[in-house]
């Protein structure tokens, strides 16, 4: 016992990088749980879900944070939510607390791994995403905390304006590099 | 009228005032032996065919709009043999073999360009696929040579050695493949079949079928019912359409195809070549036109035009192996509608309604069947049974489990 | 610069700042604001290029992108641009460009000879001649026709520059700001609503910026930098200079290109173009007219222009193309080039409208000459004198032609509307099925004046603007007259003997038109087929209403009812770089990495593109000379202790609910129902088709939580098809399912020594005895000291053997780890080569058996389909052909001779038949050096194979020249009965 | 081409992956005694019409829903999206 532990090593090293008007970075403390609204059961999940956080289940493309600030749950579709929770040292715990809450009123998932959470942020941010996502990112219309999934790059990644020149990309995690090319790429063309 | 150059060299001191119409422009008659609907590339050679070989002698051919209007006018060029499974290589095959002969033997210059066609392949498993192919191929008699990359090297300098996502590793060559000018080959079998005495009545759509107790008698059209001992129809791209007016459901999806030109280039491409690990496969005109194309748009249409993914999708495909084309200009693009089929074969049938045959189900492959199409169907109506090389081309294989799916995909049109 | 011969005063460019450029090696100036058309008239250049067909010299035709003439090859070295437009390229200091199309130089073409030859090459001669004898066409004939033909050449090499795209949203698309796109993004803007403003050409202004317009009482120029300023000032509105709307698709959605760094000689590191798609609610186009010739005798001689073009040089760009200008007219329009000439400066010989009517303004020292027509011209290099029908010859150098303004419909009818005739104004004006969205106004709409064009385009966004829900804003239209704008319909010159080019680059004459009515090329598209009309890189923009014209009046019909030609997007040639943006080379696909790839990466490992995923093929050793030498050794070392596999590629689905057991149940062959937890199952998919689609597995970790693996390359396909058996097929099952794909690194653990290795990682008490934990077992549990992990009994390569996974993240780490561990017992990491080779050995079927062409029964593996119940394929997989006693089956193969090598690919003959498709029997699949046997091996499907075991059989492969024997045998080469891997 | 996901809102296109006609939702039931023909009309046989199709589209890059859209094969037009889910359960395949 204990001849081995294993690291855990974030799928960009940390990156961060400032470009001026625009900086990305890595959120790699960012535990992701996925939760699944068994059928039939909306009305008690959400319950279950209001009763846990403290706030009301956002609509399909919105999220919210908790009463807390502690987790965010973005709505991704009709039976299911995704819960992001900022700066885990363990990231992996996350949905086994989630899951000891919810009993089988929703089914968890561990997401952790399964997603590169990117950090993109500054005044000219909205001007590099339009050079790889087609959602219509104007302010007026991608208000703060809006939520998307979509394809960019031939990337599947959710986008996530978490404030007025913020947004979460989250991107799958073996492509984590060719996804951050694509975002370097951007920024540097606009620059 | 005999073309010849000498007759080209008389007729420039001339002024050029002697050229005779390459067809006549005749009205229906009342009744024909065989009324071919669809005068597209396999109609026309179907009545070529039917006239010259097969001797029948009274035969119409009605279309919608203009002689050559359907696919024949709207595709990428390509001829070849290059397919693997029993039922389809053997037809391909005796189809290359007459468009060999074609130009001579319909007295006119199609430019068939057998320039070769190259099958890329990126990866080990795709060259056993190759492989099994090129060896049906020579098994069936047709011509095959599997390149590997060093000879590519040598032969295709501006290939995408060096910094390639999928790496080229060899190739298919099919020697025998090429180009040809597409039009010319509707108008070729159109003038030859006119000689034979075929009416081409363009302009005539048909409207309905004159079904009497499960046998067809004729066709009612727009310019007034036509009375036919056979009616074969043979309108790929509006089969579904067409079709339903006799009261049938077939086992083909109509899809929109999307083709491109670039500008005219001095000679860039030596043949035909595709790509394996991405949708593109380009040849060169004669005019110096890069005419390519890639997937198909993916949805049901009959619009004749798609849109701009699969646009992007091509040009991708096309950076990724030769990005020296990056400065070629595209010129145009259009969509031409494909009769998917649920296996991506095609079909040269009887239907259950005796008098009524069907050609079609081609998907994007119909172009180079063209003369074997119109040959196997001139004999199945000259003689109602199958050619021996399209005898595997029937409406009912689905509900025998008799599938010729060359690229394993099932049934699914939008996939083949 | 004193040495431009025809630089005048005046115009829109900067002469502050001079531009050096050459022109086939000859040094030449311009300034900023000029393009190389203009540029290379003000320094007299006037032979520019060389036609298509006949080489005949040619010089510059317009002032915009429906230039047929000066095509040019712009740049050199790897970024030589052919075909480029003179009269759209962008001058910039340090420009070089060379003309094309001719053999030797520019001024003694070679190939001018085809100009002598003209009788015999008219329309269609190639159709009749060049067959015999059959070899030559391809040998001869062709590379003749090829090398004359073609336009501009293409470096060869690599495109240096790199391309952007980009996604953007409105409102309102306005395609072309000129006066009316101007007017109306001033008014749109205003209301509130958010606007894109595209236009082709780098300064706004459209036509204001050539004519002697004036708007609000200021020249017309100023007034559009007026505009421009207001509309910068208006947040939601985006004016896009440089920028070609080129494309109509579905649903409001634009193609456009923006050239960012065209117009400069490098693009410093930044995109040279930006593809643009433009989503758009609503569109509005204004994109004005064109002018159209009229074909007469040797009507293509360089100095030979549109009256407009004229104009163009003349008021924006401070150039006359000649000094003596002659202009022919049928319409009012065409003076107004004679009245700005004069207010330059310029001599104006003479003008000659053909029909008797004469403008009010009188010119100034020009013969007014009225009811003529010209019949031929002179001066081959440049228009020296012309011809009129009358007799007269009036020597004259530059020679501006108008027949008149044709609305640019190019973009509606990218959704295949037909555009209808309007007799009013002579010419085609928007219909049929207009693209999703759009309107269209001005000269666009066929409204010609440009008042009446600024007013309509006004209230047609005004009404956009109500369209969308928003109340338009007060906009005082402004002030601006419509200028005479009548015309007669005269196409071409009837009396000329001479040729009459309709279709300047593509050669075609008006007799090539009558030669192919005569010979029955009668329909519109039988015209442009037959002739080539309108096929050039103009797209026929100047010539194809003229074609028209002449085919209605051989066949005595009106133009409407000869037809219509439609175009086809783009509107103007893009470059396939642009189109494919960034997706070339390395970038061409993501890759996708697996965990491990660090660590194999630093342990030697070659690797290979696995669809998207990138993975270890095999771990080279210092001493081994190929890839065999690594691959057998990798299988000797799992074999006889333990080796390590990264396997996190294969697809991972979790699957929750109350129903999955039954669900899983329909879509597996196979049982699964009463799957205990704690347990895998091997299963097996069939398409709805009953031909088999994939394999994996799934184990059940708890009552109502499963988690199901597919092959690498089909976990995308198959996650679809079970959303959609959940939600179309099974709408009521409480299923609910998410892609783990890359939550877990997982990595297979092989060999006899599997389970000691893994005993030293696991937490305890988790007990890996073969009784606590046997074959087909798999558990939750912790590793190496807390790390929660999925540990799964299940082998593929046949040996005792496990796939263990922990999140990917540790996967780096746990490589490293496993290998630590696995030291004492000289574990080995293998790669995707040994991997194979295993399978092989052992008779699995993978993606070359499972090809979407075989059934289980084919694979041998008809038991897996569950007699008790249904499930998706089986109904369909008992059609009577797919179970013909003949039917292939898989079986493996090892050569007669053990030294042979088996080949995939190879088909199979029985002994003693001959070698063609009828005997064809089956084909090699998969093969392998088997370092376990001696020998090489093969897997392959054939007839009745099962039947045969023992029968020799010829195994050819003439593609490669190869045949050897073989011996059909059992596919498990490697322990047949399986007892290893459940030890 | 535009699809306006009835949850989503309007989305391109290219984020959907197509299937083809809605009857695939009317999977037969096989264990109907005429099940080898229905199963061969349901696999293979299709309406193909130049007009309104009801068609299925899969939000492969989105919330992974299945769509009906009802499209015109000669425009393009669409005039309704709906969940699959809902349409199959009309249908009454969760019975």
């Amino acid at each position: 016992m204990g001849e081995f532990t294993l690291k855990a090593e974030p799928f960009l090293d940390r990156y961060e990088r400032d470009f001026g008007s625009v900086s990305i970075k890595e959120l790699h403390q960012q535990a992701i749980v996925s939760f699944a609204i068994p059928n039939g059961c909306e009305t008690k999940a959400e319950k279950t879900l209001n009763k846990v956080f403290g706030v009301a289940c956002p609509k399909v493309g919105n999220s919210v944070l908790s009463k807390d600030g502690s987790a965010r749950l973005m709505r991704l579709g009709a039976d299911q939510l995704f819960c992001l929770l900022s700066n885990q040292q363990d990231t992996h715990s996350a949905h086994l607390v989630m899951n000891q809450k919810f009993g089988q009123d929703i089914y968890t998932t561990d997401q952790s791994d399964v997603w590169v959470c990117v950090e993109v942020s500054g005044t000219q941010t909205r001007k590099a995403l339009e050079r790889i996502c087609a959602i219509d990112l104007h302010p007026d219309h991608f208000t703060i905390a809006s939520i998307a999934r979509t394809t960019m790059e031939h990337l599947g990644t959710i986008i996530l304006r978490s404030a007025e020149n913020t947004y979460v990309l989250l991107s799958a995690s073996s492509s984590a590099n060719s996804f951050l090319h694509a975002l370097e790429t951007s920024v540097e063309n606009t620059m | 009228m005999q073309y010849s150059g000498f007759k080209v060299f008389l007729e420039g001191l001339r002024g050029n005032k002697g050229w005779t119409p390459a067809w006549r422009e005749p009205d229906p008659k009342s009744e024909y032996d065989v009324i071919i609907i669809g005068a597209g590339g396999h109609g026309l050679s179907t009545a070529y065919y039917l006239t010259k070989v097969f001797g029948v002698k009274n035969v119409a051919v009605l279309e919608k709009g203009w002689l050559g209007s359907g696919n024949i006018g709207r595709n990428t060029t390509i001829i070849r043999s290059n397919y693997m499974l029993p039922g389809n290589e053997l037809f391909y095959e005796f189809s290359l073999k007459l468009w060999e002969g074609l130009e001579q033997d319909f007295n006119y210059n199609a430019m068939i360009s057998q320039r070769s066609i190259l099958n890329l392949f990126h990866s080990d498993s795709q060259r056993d696929v190759f492989v099994r192919r090129a060896n049906a191929m020579i098994l069936a008699g047709a011509d095959a040579e599997l390149a590997d990359e060093e000879q590519l090297r040598r032969e295709l300098p501006f290939l995408d050695f060096y910094n390639a996502r999928f790496p080229i590793k060899g190739g298919l060559y099919q020697r025998r493949g090429g180009t040809v000018r597409h039009d010319a080959v509707a108008w070729g079998y159109a003038r030859g079949a006119d000689r034979n005495g075929v009416d081409i009545i363009q302009n005539c759509e048909v409207t309905g079928f004159h079904i009497e107790n499960g046998i067809c008698k004729g066709v009612q059209t727009i310019k007034g019912a036509i009375g036919g001992k056979k009616v074969a129809v043979c309108v790929a791209g509006s089969s579904g359409r067409v079709m339903a007016m006799a009261g049938m459901r077939l086992p083909i999806e109509s899809h929109v195809l999307q083709a491109f030109v670039s500008e005219g280039l001095k000679p860039t491409l030596p043949g035909v070549i595709t790509f394996g690990a991405g949708h593109f496969y380009v040849s060169q005109s004669d005019k110096g036109g890069l005419v390519f194309g890639g997937d198909l748009d993916g949805y049901n249409s009959y619009a004749q035009r798609g849109n701009l993914p699969v646009v992007e999708d091509v040009a991708e495909g096309g950076m990724a192996i030769m990005p020296m084309i990056g400065r070629a200009r595209l010129l145009r693009s259009w969509g031409g509608i494909m009769d998917m089929s649920m296996d991506g074969s095609p079909f040269i049938d009887k239907t259950d309604i005796k008098g009524l045959y069907f050609n079609g189900g081609w998907c994007y492959g119909g172009f180079k069947a063209t003369p074997a199409s119109g040959y196997c169907y001139a004999h199945l109506l000259a003689k109602d049974e199958p050619h021996p090389v399209a005898t595997e081309m029937r409406l009912d294989r689905f509900k025998r489990g008799h599938l010729i799916d060359e690229k394993g995909q099932g049934n699914q049109p939008n996939l083949h | 610069m004193s040495d431009q011969s025809h630089r005048i005063a005046g115009g829109l460019i900067d002469r502050s700042e001079t531009l050096e450029f050459t022109f086939n090696g000859t040094p030449m100036h311009g300034y900023l604001g000029d393009t190389l058309a203009s540029a290379l008239l003000a320094n007299g250049q006037k032979l520019v290029g060389r036609s298509f067909k006949y080489h005949r010299p040619r010089g510059i035709f317009s002032a915009g992108p429906e230039e047929p003439n000066a095509l040019v090859q712009l740049r050199s070295g790897a970024q030589q641009e052919p075909n480029t437009r003179a009269t759209v390229a962008e001058l910039f200091d340090g420009l070089t460009a060379t003309s094309q199309n001719h053999l030797g130089s520019l001024e003694f073409d070679f190939m001018s000879i085809t100009d002598l030859l003209a009788p015999f090459l008219s329309t269609g001669f190639y159709y009749k001649t060049f067959m015999w004898p059959a070899a030559f066409w391809e040998k001869i004939y062709e590379p003749i026709i090829r090398s004359s033909a073609g336009l501009g050449r293409l470096s060869m090499e690599a495109d240096p520059d790199t391309y952007d795209k980009g996604f953007l949203h409105c409102d309102l698309l306005i395609i072309g700001a000129g006066p009316s796109g101007l007017a109306a993004a001033l008014a749109a803007g205003a209301s509130g609503l958010r606007v894109i403003l595209a236009d082709e050409d780098f300064s706004v202004g459209g036509r204001l910026n050539s004519e002697s317009y004036k708007i609000d009482g200021v020249s017309g120029s100023s007034w559009a930098k007026q505009a421009l300023a207001e509309l910068k000032s208006m947040d939601k509105v985006r004016v896009m200079n440089r920028t070609t709307v080129y494309g109509a698709y579905d649903h409001g959605i634009f193609g456009a290109l923006e050239r960012r760094t065209d117009h400069q000689k490098t693009s410093f590191g930044k995109p040279r173009q930006v593809l643009w798609r433009i989503y758009s609610k609503r569109s509005l186009l204004t994109t004005g007219a064109t002018e159209r010739p009229i074909a007469f005798g040797n009507n293509d001689r360089p100095g030979i222009m549109l009256a407009g073009a004229v104009r163009s040089y003349v008021n924006r760009f401070g150039v006359t193309p000649g000094k003596q200008v002659t202009i022919f007219t049928n319409n009012d329009d065409g003076w107004r080039t004679a009245t700005d000439l004069v207010a330059k400066g310029v001599k104006v010989t003479a003008v000659i409208d053909a029909r008797n009517k004469s403008a009010s303004t009188p010119i100034t020292g020009a013969e007014i000459i009225l009811g003529d027509q010209i019949i031929d011209t002179a001066g081959r290099k440049g228009l020296r004198s012309i011809t009129l029908k009358s007799g007269k010859v009036i020597q004259t150098d530059c020679l501006a032609v108008s027949g008149g303004w044709n609305p640019n419909v190019h973009l509606t009818c990218h959704q295949r509307g037909k555009p209808e005739w309007n007799s009013d104004i002579l010419a085609f004006v928007p219909g049929g099925i207009l693209p999703t969205g759009m309107k269209i106004a001005g000269a666009a709409n066929g409204k010609l004046g440009l008042s009446t064009g600024m007013v309509d385009a006004v209230a047609v966004a005004q009404k956009i603007v109500q369209d969308l829900g928003q109340r338009p804003a007060s906009y005082d239209i402004p002030t601006s007259e419509d200028e005479p704008q009548s015309g007669g319909a005269i196409w071409h010159v009837k009396d000329s003997k001479k040729r009459a080019w309709v279709d300047l680059q593509n050669d075609v004459t008006v007799k090539d038109i009558q030669l192919s009515y005569q010979e029955g090329f009668r329909s519109v598209e039988h015209l442009k087929r037959y002739t080539t009309l309108g096929m050039a890189t103009d797209q026929g923009k100047t010539s194809n209403i003229a074609g028209l014209a002449i085919m209605a009046e051989c066949s005595g019909k009106t133009i409407p009812e000869t037809g219509t030609t439609i175009f086809r997007p783009p509107y103007t040639p893009i470059p396939i770089g642009a189109l494919a943006g960034r997706a070339r080379g390395k970038h061409f696909r993501p890759y996708r990495l697996t965990p491990s790839h660090k660590w194999a990466e630093e342990n030697g490992a070659t690797f290979v593109e696995t669809g998207n995923w990138l993975r270890a093929q095999w771990f080279a050793r210092p001493g081994e000379k190929g890839w065999r030498d690594s691959v057998d050794r990798e299988v000797a070392m799992t074999r006889a202790s333990v080796g390590i596999c990264d396997v996190t590629t294969l697809g991972k689905i979790d699957i929750q609910g109350k129903d999955v057991a039954e669900f899983l149940n329909h879509v597996y062959t196979n049982a699964f129902l009463k799957l205990p937890i704690g347990k895998v199952r091997y299963g097996l998919m069939l398409r709805e088709d009953g031909v088999a689609y994939d394999d994996g597995t799934t184990a059940r970790l708890a009552e109502n939580h499963f988690v199901m693996t597919t092959t690498t390359a089909n976990a995308v396909l198959v996650f679809r098809r079970l959303e959609f058996a959940r939600q179309c097929l099974w709408p009521g099952l409480d299923i609910h399912m998410i892609s783990t794909t890359d939550a877990w690194a997982q990595f297979a653990v092989a060999g006899p020594n599997s389970r000691k290795l893994l005993s030293k990682i696991v937490d305890a008490p988790f007990d890996m005895s073969n009784e606590a934990f046997p074959f087909m077992a798999c558990s939750e549990l912790t590793i190496c000291s807390g790390t929660p992990a999925r540990l799964f009994r299940i082998s593929f390569s046949g040996e005792i053997a496990y796939e263990i996974a922990v999140p990917a993240k540790y996967g780096n780490s746990m490589m490293g780890a496993l290998m630590t561990a696995g030291q004492e017992f000289d574990a080995v990491p293998y790669g995707t080569e040994a991997l194979g080779v295993m399978r092989i050995e052992k008779g699995h079927a993978a993606g070359n058996e499972l090809n979407g062409q075989t059934t289980a029964l084919n694979l041998g593996l008809g038991g897996f389909i569950s007699k008790k119940k249904d499930c998706i394929g089986k109904t369909l997989s008992q059609r009577p052909e797919l179970n013909r006693d003949d039917a292939i089956r898989l079986v493996g193969f090892k050569p007669v001779k053990s030294d042979d090598l088996l080949l995939a690919g190879s088909h199979f003959i029985t002994r003693d038949e001959e070698a063609n498709m009828a005997n064809d029997q089956g084909w090699m699949s998969s093969v392998a050096y088997s370092p376990t046997l001696g020998h090489s091996i093969g897997l392959g499907f054939i007839k009745k194979g099962h039947q045969r075991m023992g029968e020799i059989i010829r195994v050819v492969n003439p593609s490669r020249g190869v045949e050897i024997e073989a011996e059909i045998v059992s596919p498990h080469f490697y322990d047949p009965e399986g007892g290893l891997q459940r030890g | 081409m535009i699809i306006n996901h009835p949850l989503l809102g309007p989305r391109d296109a290219s984020e959907f992956v197509y299937l083809g006609d809605e009857s695939l939702i009317n999977r037969p039931d096989p264990n109907s005694e005429d099940a080898d023909d229905r199963f061969y009309e349901y696999g293979y046989l299709r309406d193909n019409p130049a007009g309104d199709l009801r068609e299925l589209w899969y939000h492969e890059q989105g919330d992974r829903s299945w769509l009906v859209v009802t499209r015109n094969t000669l425009t393009h037009e669409i005039t309704s999206v709906e969940m699959a889910r809902d349409v199959a359960k009309a249908k009454g395949r969760d019975k």
